[in-house]
């Protein structure tokens, strides 16, 4: 209802393909820091996880790269699911997978229909987890980071526009869940001292996001 | 750390396990370890595996009359369903398969999304959830209940039950009911060491200790000043008994985080027994040692689970694995 | 650490091993631990002892195939020779003692005293001195060479033999046999916490490691900056493997010091095999776990026995005790 | 051959036993620092295992006085071995018991008749635990007490002379324990590492002779 008829289909296999690679070496940087988050409310391996995770993708796509968005998104989430493990692995697997299955064998999209994509991904990670938002989840990166993406989408925005409002919307997000009471995950079990941490999937959700935004405007500045 | 490097503990550490118990087979490339000879005709399997970092649980406890197969994830983190999908093929003889399952996200998620594609291989698949920490309190506001060491207790009777050759449902449900008549209860003298992170978890302070710990290395719910073996165990037997409410005998499980010396455990183990006898609770058969432990972490966990004949009869039931082995 | 008061760690702990191992007499008060139905008509009886702190190590191991009875000291203090002596009342059955001791000043001095109380009240009594430990290199400048994880040998095979109704000259000549054809090597990644002391027993900073280390919590021959599981695995087999020159296969003994996680415990067995494999020795059978412990420390010990097919039976034997059960 | 004709035998049970009762004070005044000494070089346990040994003999002996300082010695040494463990139990044990066997069933002893008994008790030690001056023991500490009791004695000084001139020595003794290096006990494992450590034995030896010191002084100001 929100798709913009005239957007460029400027979205293909080879810019996401950029984006795994981009946000691989993103979280091998940020694995230790995402790591420290995990431990006063976790248990100290989320920076672990994502990095084993996208390491798998990386290493399997380049040796088959996929030839449409959808197939790229489909193969980074089942290599996340066959290799994470943890909550996270599950979660992000199949908010991947949905969204390239939503995608269809386009071999390119308009920012609407990846922005269609990622919402198909966030409600099947919604259902899957049952997180709601202000459970302290990355749930609370996303769905702000989603509706951004559509705000500015409607505002007349392209491409760039949509996933670099989605990137500060995911960060705010993230940033926001420290005040938080976490209700799911490990964090759960801590009550009230979960209070005053920022939420480690929050943050590596934020980070997939940036590192999108990140690409994207290499993408057009190039 | 006694580690090569962090990304390596889990495959080191089956390498060695493969070298040592030739009597499992080991796939350290695939992270499944299954009880040789399996699947065993007419016999349910039995497959566990969760996060490493808790051993003996789960691979220490595969072998005759107990697991059939367990699925080792890296540290601290559930497995990938392919590790359940290939495990429950490798153990399924056609009568059926039980997932057991310790109840926490990453858990759940993974061995759900295995269970799927197992019964799309044909293989019928029934789950056990394990949840019996009572240190988290509020299931409503919280992922639920943490599967801690009644795991042990689920894979020891419905394990038993499965060598005598009864069927899914009834392997699923005495699983189910050992979960349900069980509570635990765990204290940290300290946080463990991850290989990833190369050092504590969390800062507990000498001098203090952490109340209603999992087995992941997270804090507790509360902070006290360190307190005596009798009063620890006062607090963990109040905390399960007052859940639980037996009304019969108990199995008893003294458990030590991984780092707790054995003259410590057996001293809070009398203190415990103490314990169960000033609120009534008669013990019917008490196992001490580090079983289901959370690395390097200082401490302990006191698990009941209330038994009846049948499940005291599966209890003393023939067991061998590398861990827990009596009666044959 | 979980305790009441110092003082009282070890009585408390005999009450909870007391209440636990019902199928073993233990005299909390006198400290002393013995195989239920001792003495056995026309069998050897076996009694070792040390200082507690071990565990499982020595009461651990009371039981059908290894020791009939065991007498724990304070924390890492022999034991006085009251308790040996009544050690060996109860277990003679007129086919006399052996006491396996490990060589520490205090050890000796005990059970020297003992044999002698023990003579004079008409029991026979042989004794096997244990002492393996290679890191104590100037034995003439030495109380000698430590006794550790040989032990663990010497008790089970002897207990063997004396299970199989050979007389006392046979029993001890095989306890000998084992002593002699055994070596251990220790390395220490954290110093251990005595009661007593409250803390730490020597200072080892983070990021450095302890080689040669006994297990009484003393420091070890030399420090290192942190090795890998694998350097450590070289250097010890290295050190057992030199000293011995074994010309058959050996029992492989891959322990923890009380506070090794078994995920790194079964990783450094693999490193083991394989710098064994690197010095062409054979290995014929192999036991990993914390079994010759000293406290919380964490670390490791590598020992190895040469042996003969009759030792291989014997290590195969039949063993039910507490710490160490197969066959039977 | 040392022995001066004319001392009074004024050592008797009474004077033996308070010394019991301070010694035990003493030890425990001092047991965690004998239980630090231990630790460098040691297993940490002498402090805890003297207070245990003293405060059996303690009670033992407050419940059945001994008549005799011979008694007293003998019952004491066995309290320890029955008691203590370790190496300082027969040890001390040993010294006790054969110092007081050596004194016999006399009513009241003289120092130089002491003297003898300590000698004897001493030689049990040695003979016992095979250490020679300089390996870094209790011996260290004790055999220098033993000449400098005799020497005093040989200059014509009494039990309050020669118990001083004793403990001084133990204490010279135990303290020039510090730069050897250890080769007799748990010590001897550390090879050079022990350098530098002052011996707990030699240590405690020091204390048991101080406060006989201490105990005869008071005697004989009373
Ligand atoms: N039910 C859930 N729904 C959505 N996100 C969740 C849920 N449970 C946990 N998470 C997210 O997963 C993150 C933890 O991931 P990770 O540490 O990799 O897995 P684990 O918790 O199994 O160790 C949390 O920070 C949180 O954002
Ligand atoms: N062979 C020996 N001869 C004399 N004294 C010894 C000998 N071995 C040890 N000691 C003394 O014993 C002391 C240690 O006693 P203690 O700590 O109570 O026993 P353990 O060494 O068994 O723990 C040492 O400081 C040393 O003075
Ligand atoms: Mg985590
Ligand atoms: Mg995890
Ligand atoms: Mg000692
Ligand atoms: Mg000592």
């Amino acid at each position: 209802m929100n798709a913009v008829p005239d957007l460029p289909a400027d979205i293909d296999a080879a810019l996401l393909l950029r984006w795994l690679d981009a946000v691989t070496s993103v979280i091998e940087q940020e694995a230790d820091h995402l790591t420290q988050l995990d431990s006063p409310i976790g248990d100290a391996d989320h920076g672990a996880n994502m990095r084993r995770g996208f390491r798998a993708a990386r290493t399997a796509l380049e040796q088959e790269p996929p030839d449409t968005p959808g197939a790229v998104l489909v193969a980074i989430g089942r290599q996340l699911i066959s290799t994470v493990g943890g909550a996270s692995g599950p979660l992000y697997g199949t908010l991947l997978r949905r969204a390239g299955k939503a995608l269809g064998d386009a071999p390119a999209v308009t920012a609407a229909e990846l922005r269609d994509g990622l919402r198909a991904g966030v409600d099947g990670l919604v259902q899957l987890g049952g997180a709601k938002l202000e459970d302290k989840t990355m749930v609370d990166a996303l769905l702000p980071a989603l509706d951004a993406f559509t705000a500015a989408l409607d505002a007349g925005g392209g491409t760039e526009q949509a996933v670099t409002a989605a990137a500060s919307a995911a960060e705010e997000g993230a940033t926001a869940t420290t005040p938080l009471r976490a209700r799911k995950g490990r964090a759960s079990y801590l009550g009230d001292r979960s209070i005053g941490h920022q939420d480690p999937g929050a943050t590596s959700s934020a980070l997939l996001l940036t590192t999108l935004a990140d690409t994207v405007r290499k993408a057009s500045s190039s | 750390m006694l580690i090569n490097v962090p990304e390596n503990v889990v495959p080191d550490a089956l390498r060695g396990f493969a070298a040592v118990h030739t009597d499992l087979t080991v796939d350290v490339e695939r992270r499944v370890i299954v009880r040789r000879g399996a699947p065993y005709d007419g016999q349910v399997g039995l497959v566990s595996g969760g996060g490493s970092g808790h051993e003996p649980l789960h691979g220490g406890f595969v072998g005759r009359g107990m697991l059939t197969a367990a699925c080792p994830g890296e540290v601290f983190t559930s497995p990938v369903p392919d590790q359940m999908v290939r495990a429950a093929a490798a153990v399924d003889s056609g009568a059926g398969v039980l997932f057991i399952v310790k109840n926490y996200t990453g858990d759940v998620l993974n061995f759900d999304m295995a269970a799927e594609l197992a019964e799309d291989e044909g293989v019928q698949v029934a789950k056990v959830l394990v949840n019996d920490d009572v240190a988290v309190t509020d299931s409503l506001y919280t992922a639920g209940r943490r599967g801690t060491g009644a795991t042990l207790f689920v894979e020891k009777l419905a394990g038993a039950a499965a060598d005598e050759g009864a069927p899914l449902d009834r392997v699923a449900g005495i699983a189910r009911r050992v979960n349900e008549a069980s509570r635990s209860f765990g204290v940290a003298l300290s946080a463990c060491s991850t290989p990833a992170k190369g050092g504590p978890t969390f800062d507990l302070p000498e001098g203090e200790l952490e109340l209603g710990v999992g087995i992941h290395g997270e804090p507790g719910r509360e902070r006290r000043a360190m307190m005596t073996s009798g009063e620890i165990a006062d607090v963990s037997v109040d905390a399960v008994v007052d859940d639980l409410q037996p009304d019969a005998p108990v199995l008893l499980l003294v458990n030590g985080m991984g780092a707790t010396p054995l003259l410590e455990l057996y001293g809070f183990a009398a203190e415990v027994h103490r314990a169960m006898g000033a609120r009534k609770v008669s013990v019917a058969r008490t196992l001490v040692g580090n079983y289901v432990t959370s690395l390097d972490m200082a401490g302990a966990s006191v698990t009941i689970c209330q038994a009846d004949e049948e499940l005291l009869r599966l209890w003393d039931a023939p067991v061998s694995t590398p861990a827990l082995r009596w009666g044959c």
